[in-house]
């Protein structure tokens, strides 16, 4: 059943579609197994990390933390993977109950100390870049076996598209956010949460848990999305992925989730991650582009990302408030 | 309305007290901080650096704390701040006078104001995404104008603006000392002020009650617009050249923050540019512990995230009122049923 | 009765003793006592500020009391948090609607207690049982779809739905029947009455004495957040009850019949309309004339406000002021022509909650002069001084945030808002929704003097019997059209009702 | 047909980078190459989705100024495997050579120890204080050439490093921080600037001016790059060396790339740039006029 609350999803998919149609005319090549492939592929770690946004985001809040706790996940995981003998996946596990504790504590300090979340996460953008620098400036290559294992793993498609492990574990990420969001007492609590605090306070909602459970969750994710990174790149490097928080934002955003909280959908985030990625791809694409007009182009097409999605929405609701205008009890 | 001298002393007292004790972590890392002396025909010393160093952060936060009451958010001045600099800098390198220049770089600055205005109060984007879309592509426009270069000049007008001063001071801290006096006056000494407060939280009441708060907004993002504009043209004067890819580089965060330290709100409302104003010192005097302690570069961002959340850890509306609690129920304590236990954010229906 | 009696021997099921609330500069509750026994519906009584609120956020773990003993069924408790207390089977409706308004119909029944299967939320089943729950309560909707497509009264059935699934022993209701309308009223009292039945204890917290009477076994009274009297509802008349309220007794006002001749004619509307939103509605207005808007829930009284006030644009008609047309396309052009709106929704839509009660009063005129003159401080004083004692707005001070008042208070302080503009043409939306009996009377006298000045006022309002008290004309109202005027001696409670009710059986 | 050759630069944080982007340009038209460029902005991720872009497109040859030298081996499989050679552009990687045709760069500790060396010849045996403005933490220009210079004046006596902050690679960063050094120290106390790029060395030059001592003369100032401003201030006295960084990268590359795309002459792994010494000895003024086109 498709319901108005499913518009902004539907205006995204189709807007995702519809490019993607543009672009293949233009250059046929964008159809390619390798062009889906790297579509996936390249944005694994960008992916995690905004689905982990995505419930931040729905709880009216936001997490500027995720590009450092990212760079540094990968700086932890070579220096750890270097200096002792530690196995990888021990060290994963390691590390995400490192993130995972810090997205909690941005949380608990957000909710106890009644500290607005875009400082806070500030603060700790700044403290876990800083920390990655701590351990190593330089960037430490990760050389363990384990690891060309699990990027040895991969489904070659006709076409040359090489489909990689990490894709896949985006495409999970995804597929958990949805059932939390949508299928899970806590993500109808998140949900709450951007609908108004105080409401969702006076309604039994339990904000310390909710507060705490969407920062821990950002911050695991975003240690998830490290481990991607350092699967995707074999090495931890302290100035790596700056500014993703806002390349994050942006793909929430563009997938059709309000800034102002409590409405949107994870399944959104998947597309506008796919839109930005196809921006991306077409510039490369196009080749012509000088440093300046790549970034007026990047800023240009997300504003008409959001005017396109505005207007279509815009035009629905009127229609639709006139149709239900006299809901009336009987 | 207007706030008596008494209630915005009282306002700004933590402001105060935080800069105080960070000015006096500088004096323990380097003893003679405080030292100002008369070189060159200017005044010298770390003090003055302090001011003079916060002048591109303090002009950004007078626009950024009207942006902020309104509930809004302008994530785009560190790009327009480049914009503004490549602008006056092209017009000089073309042969104009620094006046022209300068009133160039304030009417892109404007016009970048006016985009962002429309965005948020016409076409009602969020603000955060609105100002993001001038954010990514404003550093372009910027290295459009100067081609990816620094653009260097030698006029000594425009170049007076950022390394020149005024009777000994420096021209820019006269410059933002200036505008912050002059905002304050504008806000404060008129209803404006109050208008700003009310649309910023609740628009809807405000708007039933008469204000214009369409073109209240877009005057807002304007003001923003155009105090980046003159926080980029004294970024570019003071190293004689346009640098398009660094002028202004996530100068937004530092003067978002600046106003929060200052105690304002994101959720907008009531609001000081004063406090905002000292915040922004307050940043500049964490950024020269730093620079004074001698502590190698790889340590510069723990300390001063550590610094910072300290800083936000003892602003917190919580620690205030725990602070409150443990004074009431010291010697000289209220009696037992005057003490408030409930925090006014709890209280609200 | 004696079964009543008899009640009363046994241990009250909720018993609350000396319960205390500060906030800084008031005491909102002294030592209250608060004695529920299950199978009664408690009245807690109170003027505007009396502390009824607070009592009940104190006892459901919303606010942190200072002081005081909650004991449910003997055992003490101390609910922490709204989520404690519904623990406990405690339910509750805060005053104003407190839903999410981005969430659903059935999602905001079920929040916190969705049905779920293999441990994830069942929304099927949730749906369906959210569809049978409220056709129990008279609403055919479809509870898939989002809350804001609803009316107020809507909304207020589902908060209400929602508290009675929660409270297992107390159900407690601030002001539940301030948005209804008579019909939803009264299947709103069949559900409190069955629920009476099965052994729970229901807060019934209102304005309206006589649903008090209706529906009420027991009363508490409150003023200046002390009891001063609880009593059976069935050994006392509405007057004690007022006069324990009050502490003093309301003068019973003399009908006087507002035979004055209207002045000169103010204001022509021609045909306004908005498609989807309200027929073309024409009206003439007469300086001192009350002219009433009555209808039923969702009839287009707030939309007509709205439209001739400028808040919504009309697309079509025209309005005339003093005979030449003026162009009203904003709530500043409105007000420029010296119209005044006193809004419906008063949270969203009236208060500017941060801002001090001093703002708040002069932010109207503040907002028509211009920010460039701004009113000296002493006037801004002068005014908000004489506003408070002339509307008996209590406050700790003029420079507390608004929001901090009590819901009446609130209502009384945007009433001043607009008086100190002086306006022309008053429109005033649902002006008495929770004010109590005393400002209520205060509130009818102020219209009447308005009206005496040579003020216009347009008034919709749900209450009959207020209409009917300063109305020179009624406009009837339904489904968003103009059915029919009353004047002079046909203005009564039954006529408007006949007005509304023939039409519904000739349009059936 | 025609060559097609993607070009993925880091972006345009610097003159000099622009700079090269203006060269690799030039050298491609002059050879009738159809240049794809993608400006990945600072980002690794960017860097490889741009060369997963030109391999996906089918181009002739890739060439990578790689932002960092690790993480590259996955891309440049794919690459190899699609047999599309890859010539790297200022830096290296650290990945097998097999991976790519030729490295086209110069050596970021061989400027830093030259820097270094010039210093210690020019103060003969006297004591210096040296302080130093380190590029971008983290970036390898920054490592490598404060470790270059550490070598290069380690077997000097009396030299030492006696404060060293970082200034971002910009000219802002290193006004700021230089001013600082000049008030931690005071001015008279600090004999030598050694800069890890020129810009840095300009900002600090305007700081030494205003605190009223003489660049050039009270304090020596050495730094990278040599960018036209650089070649000016020396040209002025107000800077005395500057270690030539070429922008053109390119020229070599394209070259390597055409001879073995045309019958498989295999280049050397490393094609090093010269790191030529400019000081008050050389005409700055014509290096100057010469540079100021490049778009640096
Ligand atoms: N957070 C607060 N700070 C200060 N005073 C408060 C606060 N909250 C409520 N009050 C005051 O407490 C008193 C009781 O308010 P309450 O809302 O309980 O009244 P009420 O009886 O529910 O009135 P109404 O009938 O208008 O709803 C009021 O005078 C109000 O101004
Ligand atoms: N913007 C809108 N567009 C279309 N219909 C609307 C709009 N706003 C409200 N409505 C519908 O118009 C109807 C009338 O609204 P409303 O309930 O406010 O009328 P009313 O007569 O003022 O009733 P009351 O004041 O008693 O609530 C409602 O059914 C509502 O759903
Ligand atoms: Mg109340
Ligand atoms: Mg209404």
């Amino acid at each position: 059943m498709i319901r108005s609350t499913h518009l902004p999803l539907m205006v995204t998919l189709a807007t995702f579609v519809l490019a993607y149609a543009l672009c293949a005319s233009q250059y046929p090549a964008m159809l390619s197994t390798r062009v889906v492939a790297n579509l996936l592929t390249d944005n694994a770690f960008l992916g995690i990390v905004a689905v982990g946004m995505t419930f931040v985001i729905l709880s009216g809040g936001i997490d500027l933390s995720v590009g450092s706790v990212i760079a540094f996940t990968g700086v932890f995981l070579a220096v750890i993977l270097r200096d002792t003998s530690i196995h990888p996946l021990a060290a994963f596990a390691l590390v995400l109950a490192l993130t995972t504790g810090f997205g909690a504590a941005m949380g608990a300090t957000i909710h106890y100390l009644e500290m607005p979340p875009f400082i806070v996460t500030l603060a700790g953008m700044f403290l876990a870049r800083g920390a990655a620098y701590v351990l190593s400036t330089e960037s430490v290559p990760i050389t363990h076996a384990f690891y060309d294992t699990l990027q040895d793993i991969f489904w070659k498609a006709p076409g040359g598209g090489r489909f990689r492990l990490i894709g896949g574990l985006m495409l999970l990420t995804f597929i958990a956010g949805a059932l939390v969001a949508h299928r899970t007492r806590f993500g109808q609590n998140v949900y709450a949460l951007g609908g108004g605090a105080q409401t969702a306070r006076l309604m039994g909602v339990p904000l310390a848990s909710t507060t705490v459970g969407i920062y821990a969750i950002s911050g695991g994710l975003a240690g998830l999305a490290g481990i991607t990174f350092s699967l995707y790149t074999s090495a931890g490097y302290s100035l790596a992925t700056v500014g993703v928080e806002l390349d994050a934002i942006a793909a929430v955003v563009i997938g059709g989730t309000l800034l102002s909280g409590g409405y949107g959908f994870v399944a959104g985030t998947f597309f506008g991650i796919l839109i930005m990625g196809l921006i991306q791809t077409y510039i490369v694409f196009d080749g012509t582009l000088s440093s300046w007009w790549t970034k007026i182009v990047i800023g240009a097409l997300l504003f008409a990302f959001i005017l396109l999605q505005k207007g279509l929405t815009w035009a629905t609701t009127t229609r639709r408030k006139r149709a239900t205008g006299s809901a009336q009890p009987s | 309305m207007s706030a008596s001298t008494p209630s915005l002393l009282k306002r700004i007292t933590p402001q105060l007290m935080i800069l105080a004790v960070v000015l006096g972590l500088n004096l323990l890392v380097f003893p003679d901080f405080l030292d100002v002396s008369f070189r060159n025909g200017r005044i010298f010393g770390n003090l003055v650096d302090v001011f003079n160093r916060g002048a591109p952060v303090a002009l950004l936060c007078i626009g950024m704390t009207l942006v902020i009451a309104t509930r809004g958010i302008d994530l785009s001045v560190g790009a327009v701040m480049a914009i503004a600099g490549a602008t006056a800098a092209s017009l000089v390198t073309e042969g104009h006078g620094w006046g022209t220049a300068l009133i160039g770089a304030l009417a892109t600055g404007a016009l970048c104001g006016l985009w962002n205005g429309l965005l948020v109060a016409v076409l009602r984007i969020q603000p955060i995404v609105a100002t993001l879309v001038l954010m990514v592509a404003g550093r372009g426009i910027a290295q459009l104008i100067t081609e990816g270069t620094i653009l260097t000049f030698n006029n000594e007008g425009l170049i007076r603006l950022g390394a020149g001063t005024v009777l000994g001071i420096p021209t820019p801290i006269v410059l933002w000392l200036g505008l912050g006096t002059l905002a304050t006056l504008a806000v404060r000494r008129t209803a404006l002020g109050m208008l700003i407060e009310a649309i910023g939280v609740n628009e809807a009441s405000s708007r039933l009650a008469g204000i214009n708060s369409r073109v209240l907004l877009i005057c807002v993002y304007l003001a923003s617009g155009l105090c980046a504009a003159l926080a980029g043209v004294i970024v570019a004067a003071d190293i004689k050249g346009a640098d398009a890819n660094n002028a202004g580089l996530w100068l937004e965060l530092d003067a978002i923050l600046a106003v929060v330290i200052g105690g304002n709100s994101l959720l907008g409302g009531r609001f000081s540019i004063v406090a905002s104003l000292l915040g922004a010192l307050i940043i500049q005097s964490v950024n020269s512990v730093i620079l004074l302690s001698g502590m190698p570069p790889e340590f510069n961002l723990v300390i001063k995230a550590l610094l910072i959340l300290a800083i936000l850890v003892i602003q917190s509306p919580k620690i205030g009122h725990l602070i409150y609690m443990l004074r009431a129920s010291g010697p000289e304590s209220l009696p037992e049923r005057q003490r408030p236990s409930t925090t006014p954010r709890e209280d609200a229906p | 009765m004696r079964h009543r009696r008899k009640m009363t021997d046994q241990p009250p099921l909720l018993h609350a003793s000396g319960i205390s609330k500060f906030f800084p500069g008031a005491v909102a509750l002294d030592e209250v006592e608060l004695k529920l026994y299950a199978g009664e519906v408690h009245a807690l009584l109170g003027e505007n500020g009396a502390g009824k609120s607070t009592l009940i956020k104190c006892l459901t773990g919303a606010y942190r009391r200072d002081g005081g003993v909650i004991r449910l069924a003997g055992a003490e408790v101390d609910p922490r948090s709204t989520a404690e207390a519904q623990g406990l089977g405690i339910g509750t409706v805060y005053q104003e609607v407190n839903l999410l308004p981005n969430l659903t119909v059935a999602e905001n029944l079920f929040l916190g207690h969705e049905p779920t299967r293999f441990g994830l939320v069942d929304r099927r089943a949730m749906t369906r049982e959210a569809r049978a729950v409220l056709e129990g309560y008279g609403l055919h909707i479809d509870p898939g779809e989002p809350l804001t497509s609803f009316s107020v009264a809507v909304q207020q059935v589902v908060a209400i739905a929602r508290a009675v699934a929660l409270s297992g022993r107390v159900l407690i209701l601030d002001e539940p029947t301030a948005s209804l309308d008579r019909d939803e009223v009264e299947l709103l009292f069949g559900v409190i009455r069955q629920l009476k039945e099965g052994g729970l204890a229901i807060v019934f917290i209102t304005h309206f004495l006589d649903q008090v009477f209706e529906i009420s076994d027991r009363a508490t009274v409150l003023r200046n957040g002390r009891v001063v009297g609880e009593r059976l509802l069935a050994e006392v008349s509405r007057h004690d009850i007022i006069t324990l309220m009050l502490g003093r007794q309301l003068e019973a006002r003399v009908a006087e019949r507002k035979g004055g001749a209207p002045g000169e004619l103010l204001l022509q509307v021609n045909d306004l309309a908005k498609r989807g939103m309200i027929e073309p509605f024409s009206l003439n207005l007469h300086r001192g004339e009350v002219v009433g808007l009555a209808g039923l829930l969702g009839s287009g009284r707030t939309e007509t406000a709205n439209l001739l006030f400028g808040a919504v644009q009309a697309d079509q008609g025209r309005i005339l002021l003093k005979g030449r047309e003026a162009r009203i396309t904003s709530p500043r052009e409105a007000i420029a022509h010296r119209f005044a709106l006193c809004p419906e929704d008063r949270k969203s839509q009236g208060i500017v909650g941060d801002l001090s009660v001093r703002d708040n009063i002069l932010l109207a005129l503040q907002a028509r002069q211009g920010w460039m003159r701004p009113i000296p401080r002493s006037k801004v004083n002068e005014i908000a001084e004489h506003y408070v004692k002339a509307l008996d707005i209590r406050l700790a001070s003029l420079d507390m945030p608004i929001r901090l008042l009590s819901g009446g208070n609130q209502q009384k302080a945007l009433l001043a808002r607009w008086l100190a503009t002086e306006p022309e043409v008053f429109i005033l939306d649902e002006p008495t929704r929770g004010i109590d009996v005393g400002a209520h009377a205060e509130i009818i006298a102020l219209i009447e003097k308005l009206r005496e000045n040579g003020m216009a006022l347009l008034v919709a309002s749900s209450e009959l019997e207020e209409l009917v008290a300063y109305s020179t004309r009624v406009v009837v109202l339904r489904d968003r059209r103009q059915l029919r005027e009353l004047t002079g001696a046909e203005i009564t409670a039954e006529n408007i009702v006949h007005a509304i009710a023939d039409e519904q059986q000739g349009a059936a | 047909a025609d060559l097609t050759v993607g070009f993925s630069q880091i972006g345009s944080e610097s003159g000099w980078r622009a700079a090269e982007t203006t060269v690799t340009r030039q050298e491609a038209e002059k050879r009738g190459i159809d240049l794809k460029f993608a400006d990945a902005q600072q980002k690794q991720e960017n860097q490889i989705k741009a060369i997963r872009g030109f391999i996906a497109q089918g181009v002739d040859a890739i060439l990578l100024a790689p932002v960092v030298a690790t993480g590259w081996d996955e891309v440049l499989e794919e690459a190899a495997d699609a047999e599309i050679p890859v010539v790297l552009l200022d830096r290296t990687v650290d990945a097998s050579d097999e991976l790519y045709l030729t490295a086209v760069t110069s050596d970021l500790v061989h400027e830093g120890r030259v820097a270094g060396q010039w210093l210690a010849e020019e103060m003969a045996g006297q004591p210096c204080r040296i302080v130093e403005l380190q590029g971008t933490t983290g970036s390898s220009p920054a490592i490598d050439r404060k470790k270059g210079f550490e070598e290069g004046i380690a077997g000097a006596e009396g030299l030492e490093i006696v404060r060293s902050q970082t200034g971002d690679f910009t000219r802002s960063q290193g006004k700021v921080v230089m001013e600082s050094f000049l008030k931690a120290e005071g001015g008279e106390n600090i004999c030598a600037l050694y800069a890890h790029n020129d810009d840095m060395a300009v900002g600090a030059i305007q700081a030494i001016k205003e605190a009223g001592l003489k660049p050039g003369e009270d304090i020596r100032i050495v730094a990278i790059d040599a960018v036209p401003d650089a070649h000016l201030a020396i040209a002025n006295g107000e800077m005395n060396a500057t270690i030539e960084l070429t922008p053109n990268m390119a020229g070599p590359a394209l070259d390597a790339l055409e001879a073995y795309l045309a019958d498989g002459t295999m280049p050397a792994k490393w094609i090093q740039t010269e790191s030529k010494l400019y000081t008050a000895a050389d005409d700055n003024q014509a290096v100057y006029e010469e540079k100021k086109g490049l778009g640096y």
